[in-house]
């Protein structure tokens, strides 16, 4: 069996390149001109933050920090299909 | 060593700071409402930095997904520009 | 007033804000990074709550639930009531306004298939949150409010002409909704009944039976397979609990979704 | 001051400086949407304050014993509850911020009907506007 | 509600797992709870689900799990290298358009394979979906040729011809 | 041996994974329009995504752990990896719809757009 003192090696490096793109993400949603682009990296900014949940549950040693990947992975699509719908029914009016 | 947890909780904190202050000033309010959405997943970072997941859940669920939702239908009766 | 006044003012307020919060938090003696132990009253759940036999005992190894539901559980029917009271008046604001929509227009085929598809692994993992609401971080409201996010989806999806066909009907959910409140009333005066009716002294919402007060719900069920943890009332209340904010929730988006979405 | 209570330090002041661009933008703008989304950064800020106050750094884990299943948990006796509550962080405030929870989604479900109602009736949801109609 | 008995068991069955690999415990207590759950949701969802269940069986399945591995390790691996490399290049020689691929399937859950796999694999993005025509209107970052059956042999001729396999004929 | 060979191969695809999320960004930053955007989205959410998910799930199977930590992790980390399977094309493809739809962002470098004429053709 692996120790868990083995991880602590690895998860360093994970997470702090994890963080690099999280940073580079975050720019993107403050920076994009338009409202699609933010969306866009919004979106591809909570994949990310989801792995780093689970790493960061690795590094405290805790099994319960997990449990919040699933409803941020839901909601994702609930943001993507939302603004979707304002944009088609704002545009209609 | 450094305490990594309390390192890139710090930059989440900046993050959001950055966003509510962005979300402040913006005149469009879709955009203000996906930039508090960034201020959101922030904060739901932070509560998983400073151990608390039974406030993650409800938040995650409550502060991200049902508040959004209610705010953008809110908005299809106004307007979208401010001023 | 002008709007210069108005900043002026509020930078001014805010500022205050952040001195008291600061003031109070380095003055008051709350816990910095420099702390290795927890204040008294902390430290008395933390080894009190799943400890047989100690002063706080809930059969439940959650300190937060069973804070929550045991300690502090006629505040917790409280909030549960202004979230009711919330509901029933957004349904009071939106009346009149109501009619059943078929599609949305624009969303198309994947869509509707993704959200058919993601649906009941939400409600599935909700219910598994909910049930397990003493063991595990969640319970009734977190349960809850996973669950809403189902709805949601379908509704984005397919519109609400498709939930009612599945059986979210308004009066349903808000029976369902008035039948959680008061089921956790219930479980709440239970034991005061019991004891008014045996002549022991009991108080409410009370889940273990305490020197005072010897009586109280099941615990845990002892088996040759292991305990089956129960956690006393806290099982029952975090189910009522899923079912009134799940059926709330699911009213109050069904209301301000089926109200009409652009101007009239 | 070791570098672990710099970055507490640092987050509490981003904290603070939160709650002051959610109260000054709460006052400042006009329209409906905007103050309620300034609302919520504000309950935000108060409940992150609230649960840094309740964190060490020496804890790591949160306030649930490990090992939690439904059939087969057998439970801690004094020595291992006094273990563990050395290395957990204080619950109290996770306790009073759930309730603050589901009160801010009321609060902000019932305010959120109201300012669409008002765009149905006013055809605007910016407070200036109108003031301005009902001169 | 419920039409078929045989296509209940399997979605409450699928549910069942759902539930105890998110618990991540099994034993007796678990398997009595799960079962409640999965099947009292199946009740709701089954004739969402599956409306065909003379289609379920396990053939269908093993070339399902056939395509979700080589669709993972392979294809997957090729279209990310072909982005990377777009990516990283000083100046990538993009030829972005919006053409038109036809799909020659009914089945809406093919459909959608069909279109989710365009998706997932970078380079190519479903926009919009036609049903009365029958065409998906796919953004391709380099684009060859613009002439839909052309197109279609470039983007989607393989995962229609796996589609077709797990949900039809 | 078992334990030593999943725990290797589950790091791996984390690494890979962390990887291709930098990429992506970069990508995110590079890419000048909002339709080339979503091309990297999708590397960030499938490579910088999934992959590290089920890297998690694969590493904490080797893991000298008590039994319920490893299967919680792996469960949770499973059904995230599924649902983001399954929502993010279909997230990317409504918001490109409505982008396209509604005008609000227009396909400016494109050789063909199709969907312009079919539009252009129904009105």
């Amino acid at each position: 069996m692996v120790s868990l003192a083995e991880l602590n090696y690895v998860l360093p490096a994970a997470i702090s390149i994890f963080t690099l793109a999280m940073v580079i993400y975050t720019y993107r949603v403050m920076k994009g001109p338009t409202v699609p682009d933010m969306v866009l990296a919004l979106d591809a900014l909570t994949v990310d933050l989801i792995v780093l949940f689970m790493l960061i549950t690795l590094y405290y040693g805790t099994p319960y920090l997990a449990i919040g990947a699933i409803p941020l992975s839901a909601w994702v699509f609930i943001l993507d299909i939302f603004v979707a719908k304002y944009l088609l029914e704002a545009k209609k009016k | 060593m450094i305490h990594i947890p309390l390192l890139i909780g710090s930059i989440g904190s900046t993050a959001a700071l950055i966003a509510a202050i962005l979300a402040m000033f913006e005149k469009d309010l879709l955009k203000a409402i996906v930039l508090s959405g960034i201020e959101s997943i922030f904060t739901a970072f932070l509560l998983v930095v400073l151990l608390a997941p039974d406030l993650l859940i409800a938040y995650v669920a409550v502060g991200l997904g049902i508040n959004s939702v209610i705010l953008i239908y809110a908005l299809l009766r106004g307007e979208r520009y401010e001023e | 007033m002008k709007s210069s006044t108005h900043a002026a003012i509020s930078v001014t307020v805010a500022l205050i804000f952040a001195l008291t919060v600061a003031i109070a938090l380095i003055k008051l003696g709350f816990a910095g990074p420099w702390v290795t132990q927890n204040i008294n009253l902390a430290n008395m759940f933390l080894t009190g709550v799943p400890v047989p036999h100690s002063c706080c005992f809930s059969a439940s190894p959650e300190v937060v639930t069973s804070v929550i539901w045991d300690e502090r559980g006629i505040d917790t029917f409280y909030e549960t009531s202004v979230l009711f009271l919330a509901i029933i008046g957004t349904l009071y604001v939106l009346a009149g306004t109501f009619k059943a929509r078929p599609t949305p227009e624009g969303m198309t085929l994947i869509v509707r298939v993704i959200s058919k598809l993601v649906a009941p692994i939400i409600i599935v993992v909700s219910l598994s949150v909910a049930l397990h609401g003493h063991l595990t971080p969640g319970g009734g409201f977190q349960g809850g409010a996973i669950f809403a996010v189902a709805p949601v989806l379908l509704l984005a999806g397919w519109g609400s002409s498709k939930l009612l066909s599945l059986g979210f009907e308004r009066d349903t959910l808000l029976s369902l909704r008035v039948t959680g409140v008061l089921l956790i009333a219930l479980t709440g005066i239970g034991t005061l009944i019991i004891g008014l009716l045996k002549g022991v002294n009991a108080y409410v919402f009370l889940n273990q039976p305490k020197p005072q007060a010897p009586i109280g719900y099941l615990g845990w069920i002892s088996t040759p397979w292991g305990n089956i943890v129960l956690g006393g009332t806290l099982i029952l209340l975090n189910i009522f609990e899923f079912l009134a904010v799940a059926a709330g929730f699911t009213l109050a988006i069904l209301a301000v979704d089926s109200s009409g979405g652009g101007k009239e | 001051m070791t570098l672990e209570a710099i970055m507490w330090y640092y987050i509490l002041a981003t904290l603070m400086g939160l709650g002051a661009v959610g109260l000054c933008g709460m006052v400042c703008r006009p329209h409906m949407i905007k103050k309620l989304l300034m609302l919520t950064i504000f309950s935000d800020a108060i409940e992150l304050i609230a649960v840094l106050a309740g964190y060490r750094i020496s804890a790591t884990q949160p306030p649930v014993y490990p090992g939690g299943v439904i059939q087969g948990f057998v439970f801690p006796n004094p020595q291992e509850a006094a273990n563990f509550a050395n290395s957990a962080v204080d619950p109290l405030p996770q306790v009073l911020i759930v309730t603050a929870i589901v009160i801010g989604l009321a609060v902000l479900l019932f305010l959120a009907t109201l300012a669409s109602q008002a765009g149905r009736k006013f055809g605007t949801q910016n407070l200036n506007k109108i003031e301005k109609r009902g001169e | 509600m419920v039409k078929s008995i045989y296509a209940y068991l399997i979605v409450g069955l699928i549910l069942l797992g759902i539930y105890i690999l998110y618990t991540g415990s099994v034993s007796m207590m678990e398997l009595i709870l799960g079962a409640i759950v999965g099947f009292s949701v199946a009740y709701i969802f089954t004739d969402e689900w599956i409306k065909k269940p003379s289609k379920l069986n396990l053939r269908r399945l093993s070339i399902l799990i056939a395509y979700a591995l080589k669709y993972f390790t392979v294809i997957e691996a090729k279209a990310h290298w072909s982005v990377v490399k777009a990516i990283l290049s000083p100046k990538p020689s993009l030829k972005p358009a919006i053409v038109r691929v036809p799909y020659r399937v009914s089945d809406e859950y093919a459909i959608v394979t069909i279109a989710n796999s365009i998706t997932n694999t970078p380079g190519t993005v479903v926009v919009d979906v036609s049903e009365d025509k029958k065409a998906l209107f796919v953004h391709w970052l380099f684009a060859e040729v613009t002439e839909d059956e052309e197109a279609r042999k470039h983007i989607s001729a393989e995962f229609e011809s796996w589609a077709k396999l797990i949900f039809e004929g | 041996m078992i334990d030593q060979i999943l725990f290797w191969f589950g790091v791996a695809l984390l690494f890979m994974g962390g990887v291709l999320d930098v990429i992506a960004s970069v990508g995110m930053n590079r890419f000048r329009n909002f339709y080339l955007r979503l091309h990297a989205a999708t590397i960030g959410s499938i490579g910088g995504g999934v992959y590290p998910l089920v890297g998690v799930a694969i590493l904490v199977l080797g893991l000298d752990v008590p039994s319920t930590f490893k299967y919680y992790i792996t469960g949770s980390a499973l059904i995230s990896a599924l649902i983001v399977v399954l929502t993010s094309p279909a997230g990317s493809h409504i918001l490109a719809k409505a982008a396209h739809k509604s005008r609000e962002v227009l396909p400016k470098p494109a050789i063909v757009d199709r969907l312009k004429e079919k539009e252009v053709n129904e009105e």
